[in-house]
């Protein structure tokens, strides 16, 4: 057999998420790479349910519940004690948050933890909405999305406003290092959170992770459309090392997709109309265009 | 000797707060019961401010301000005029003015009774310390109408209390206001 | 040794005797005089400790919480508004079972902005599973912090414990206190040693989702239950602090002049202080007057309540807080832990010092002349001491 | 401990001091949550370790060099049968055989 990921599963079977769910496939992953001596905390999200009911958990790590808007305050005080106790060196220590908890409600924290440079790293799954509430929409919900705040009917009253950039302001903080991963690349996801790991100080991961009960699609398509979000530059895969900025999938001229191959294969996109598409195509290829740019002006030393 | 109230006037910035608490240190130094405590809330540079000490030979119970004090210290003369100085003081009570004023001008410009004491204590920081800073050469002139203290308590204080934030000659030279400031205060 | 210190500087040397492993705190007035103090001493080097300098009070307290899960004494300090930010994690923090010891400036709260002393932040936080003292001293901040940890630490009660001190009138009052020996301090305290804590060799899952029919309802009942074993606690350790530092406050109620008081005056912090004077006075002239400071307010001190309405034939309350569309907290307490009593004194509330007003000398006389006249609470329950009307 | 351990507190008294699970999940049994079911086709199989990885269920083990799926735990998303490149995985109603 053909293994291409660490074989360690420190996150069991049994867990609570649903069928198909990203952020169960992203959780495998990240601890794949991380290992045994890592520490979790988690905010109010999916993943505040998934691990399961007391007294029972799926994570073979220790883990913390923490509230909602606390994830980058807890992952401080865990690495403070871990330090005060002479117990930091080898222990990473984890914030996993969804993107309400981190592009939200969590900012404040997040934002305080990585400029006080402490030894963590965050990692928010994203899947575009408060999802354990029940699908409404957070400021990571992408432009003409359906949420349940944002009905769409006759009234069209899909979200209007773009997806807010959390990567680019992760990387404002001049942190040592801010990436983006996708669930259908888990070998680039691990590669990224082993770097992560050796690096002292804070990192931020972003990573897509897809939800098949939110986004209105099947559970089989998650994988294949984590990739289309990536091939039609929905989702760039980046990194930004010490300012330096790396595509790590890069999308071809010729190859990139058009973003209605991408709104097509979910529900939540259904009603949208022809302009609405066109402007979202407009953005894609803006963000897409000034990506490249950073990289060509910012990128590593050939 | 019971309780006795000190009120401290000065601008923010002036050290006024520190006076009050090198007074109450000296005051400990002698066996007696003290607290310290500047007026209640935000400090703004320049802003005029009060600050309080309280010294008994009794342990201190009251937690609530100064309202009648016993003697009013003024280590900014420009306050003069602007802040009512003499307020609860009665006429038993002592004021003194960091001033190059006579008692007699200050008494007919605020109509205070009481006993009044004056010295130029600017002028003698800026010969010490170098710097218009009169907290620590007020103090000194306190120490000798005021019978609160003795000398030798306040400069011990002074130079505990400085000795992690000041240079050695910083503390030399506040010493030596003390010193001068005690002398020169005609009683 | 003796030293002179503030409120705040007496809260700062507590951390430091108490050796806090993890700190996080944000800066309010009047609180900043602590957290300048610990900057300074770990500065210097006089004081090793793991200072998170966190950006809220919200994340102090969760940054403090999740230091507790990882075995770490942690300290933390606010007031006023920061610690109604941090009300959701206070609750955490107790759920949790986490030792924190807190110190809280008492101030009011805004609008309008007011930075000086009132009760209201910490009497909202009641609710919250934690622990609760006031101070009157310098001397005693420094104590009672010491005697927190012991008994927030013991493995029967592990809840959290905030120590309140009024803004200004302890917070920057400057008094003598005598600072205990390092190796005294720490032979009373120990070390923190919880039974279970974040750990990589042994992962656990901390604060898991409970259903309504399983543990939540039991784990809700513990916390109670502990709450109870900290009455006892509170006294042993008082005790022991006593016998090792030779002072004591009393335990839940400091009693002044109350074995033969007609009136007992009700009240906490410092103007406590004041109200002595007031007594003392009072007493010159044959007058039967007596203070119970009350100095813990969670748990509540019912039984020392009961006792003091045996003896006592009024009980005159005094709030620096109230509970809108009701009466002062304290008044309230009070006159449902006598409920069950079956004579009761007559009992009355005063609302003072509201946003710092002076509670001077002349307020309570005119507090224990209407105690004096009043026969009858029915028609007015409560007064509002001092209003400009 | 066992790892599909049922831990059980008779009184509150056995509690931990608050909710701290130690126990593992593997207790519940999500496999009854199917209602499609992947079928392994090993005639199919090059070995090529996809349907593995992409498993969220943490249900496809490596048994002999060759996939198996474990029933107990599999919820039947059918990203395995999707992603597998040489259809060696199907999807199958639940109750057929």
């Amino acid at each position: 057999m053909k293994i291409t990921l660490p074989e360690d599963e420190i996150m069991e079977k049994g867990h609570m998420a649903c069928l198909g769910c990203g952020g169960a496939l992203a959780m495998r992953y990240l601890l794949k790479a991380l290992g045994r001596k890592t520490m979790v905390a988690i905010p109010a999200c999916c993943w505040a349910v998934i691990p399961g009911v007391f007294p029972y958990s799926c994570l073979e790590v220790p883990l913390q519940y923490v509230a909602f808007e606390a994830t980058g305050a807890a992952i401080s005080g865990i690495e403070a004690a871990l330090k005060a106790k002479g117990k930091k060196e080898g222990t990473t220590v984890v914030g996993w948050a969804g993107d309400g908890g981190t592009l939200d409600i969590g900012i404040q924290a997040l934002s305080g933890a990585v400029e006080r440079g402490h030894d963590v790293k965050y990692v928010c799954y994203d899947n575009e909405a408060y999802m354990n509430t029940g699908i409404q929409r957070s400021s990571a919900t992408p432009k003409g999305a359906w949420t349940t705040t944002t009905p769409v009917g006759n009234t069209r009253f899909w979200k209007k406003t773009n997806k807010k950039n959390i990567v680019e302001i992760m990387a404002a903080h001049d942190i040592p290092y801010t990436c983006t991963a996708s669930v259908a690349y888990p070998e680039d996801l691990i590669k990224k959170a082993k770097k992560m790991k050796d690096i002292k100080g804070p990192c931020y991961m972003h990573i897509y992770a897809p939800c098949p009960t939110g986004w209105k699609y099947p559970p089989e398509k998650t994988i294949e459309l984590s990739r289309l979000a990536t091939e039609t530059c929905i989702f760039p895969i980046y990194e930004v090392t010490y300012g330096k900025y790396k595509l790590n999938k890069n999308i071809r001229d010729e190859k990139k997709k058009p973003v209605l191959e991408y709104l097509k294969t979910q529900g939540r996109f259904r009603k949208l109309d022809e302009e609405t598409v066109q402007s979202i195509q407009h953005y894609v290829d803006d963000e897409w265009i000034k990506l490249k740019k950073k990289v060509e002006c910012f990128g590593e030393e050939k | 000797m019971g309780l006795l109230e000190i009120r401290w006037h000065g601008r923010g910035g002036q050290g006024v707060v520190t006076a009050s608490e090198l007074l109450a240190e000296a005051a400990i130094l002698e066996g007696n019961f003290i607290q310290a405590f500047p007026e209640f809330g935000p400090e703004r540079m320049g802003a005029p401010i009060k600050a309080f000490t309280r010294v008994s030979d009794e342990p201190i119970k009251i937690h609530s301000q100064v309202y009648s004090p016993d003697i009013v210290m003024v280590l900014d003369p420009t306050l003069i005029g602007q802040v009512e100085v003499t307020e609860g003081l009665s006429d038993d009570g002592i004021l003194f003015v960091n001033t190059h004023m006579s008692a007699d001008e200050l008494k007919a410009a605020l109509g205070f009774e009481g006993k009044i004491y004056t010295l130029d204590a600017t002028k003698i920081a800026m010969e010490t310390i170098g710097r218009p800073v009169a907290n620590t050469s007020c103090a000194g002139a306190l120490v000798k109408f005021g019978e609160v203290v003795k000398l030798e308590n306040l400069l011990k204080v002074t130079e505990e209390k400085f000795k992690e934030k000041l240079p050695q000659k910083a503390i030399i030279a506040n010493k030596a206001a003390i010193e001068i400031a005690y002398k020169e205060v005609t009683v | 040794m003796k030293k002179v210190l503030s409120g705040n500087a007496a809260a700062a040397y507590g951390s430091k005797l108490a050796r806090a492993e993890v700190i996080s705190a944000y800066p309010i007035t009047p609180q900043t005089k602590i957290v300048e103090k610990i900057a300074d001493l770990i500065a210097v080097g006089e004081f090793e400790t793991e200072f998170v300098k966190v950006e809220s009070e919200h994340s102090a307290m969760a940054a403090a919480v999740s230091a507790s899960l990882v075995g770490a004494r942690t300290f933390t300090a606010t007031s006023s508004q920061g610690l109604l930010l941090m009300h959701e994690i206070l609750h955490w923090a107790s759920a949790s079972r986490t030792p924190i010891v807190m110190v809280n400036i008492n101030r009011a709260l805004a609008p309008p902005w007011s930075v000086w002393a009132d009760h209201t932040d910490t009497v909202a936080q009641r609710d919250t599973g934690w622990m609760q003292f006031y101070c009157e001293s310098c001397q005693e901040v420094l104590d009672t912090m010491l005697q927190l940890y012991k008994i927030a630490e013991d493995k029967d009660v592990m809840l959290p414990a905030m120590l309140s001190e009024d803004a200004f009138l302890l917070s920057h009052t400057s008094e003598i206190v005598d600072m205990p020996d390092q190796d005294m301090v720490d032979d009373f305290l120990g070390s923190f040693e919880p039974e279970n804590i974040m750990d990589v060799d042994n992962p656990m899952s901390f604060g898991s989702l409970s259903m309504p029919h399983q543990y939540f309802y039991e784990f809700r009942y513990k916390i109670a239950e502990a709450m109870e074993i900290a009455r006892s606690k509170i006294l042993e350790v008082e005790k022991d602090f006593e016998k090792r530092f030779g002072r004591s406050y009393g335990g839940f109620i400091d009693l002044y002049r109350c074995d033969d008081a007609e009136i007992v005056l009700v009240a906490a912090g410092s103007m406590s202080s004041t109200i002595r004077v007031a007594i003392d006075e009072l007493r010159e002239k044959g007058e039967k007057i007596g203070l119970a400071r009350l100095r813990v307010f969670r748990p509540f001190p019912i039984e020392e309540f009961r006792e003091i309405a045996k003896k006592a034939k009024k009980i005159g309350v005094l709030d620096r807080s109230f509970c809108f569309g009701y009466e002062g907290a304290f008044f309230t307490e009070i006159k449902s832990a006598l409920f069950d009593i079956d004579e009761r004194p007559i009992v009355k509330g005063y609302v003072v010092g509201l946003g710092g007003r002076d509670v001077t000398l002349d307020v309570i006389h005119e507090i224990i002349d209407d105690c004096q006249a009043t026969t009858d609470t029915r028609t007015e329950p409560f007064k509002w001491i001092g209003l400009s009307r | 401990m066992p790892d599909e351990y049922e831990i059980v507190y008779k009184t509150y008294k056995d509690l931990p001091l608050s909710p701290i699970a130690k126990g593992k999940s593997l207790v519940f049994k999500t496999g009854s949550w199917r209602t499609m079911k992947p079928k392994l086709v090993l005639e199919n199989c090059k070995k090529c370790g996809i349907c593995w990885k992409y498993c969220p269920d943490v249900s496809i083990l490596i048994v002999d060099d060759y996939p198996k799926i474990d029933y107990n735990y599999c919820k039947g998303c059918g990203i395995c049968a999707n992603e597998c490149p040489f259809d060696a995985i199907v999807m199958v109603e639940e109750d057929s055989k």
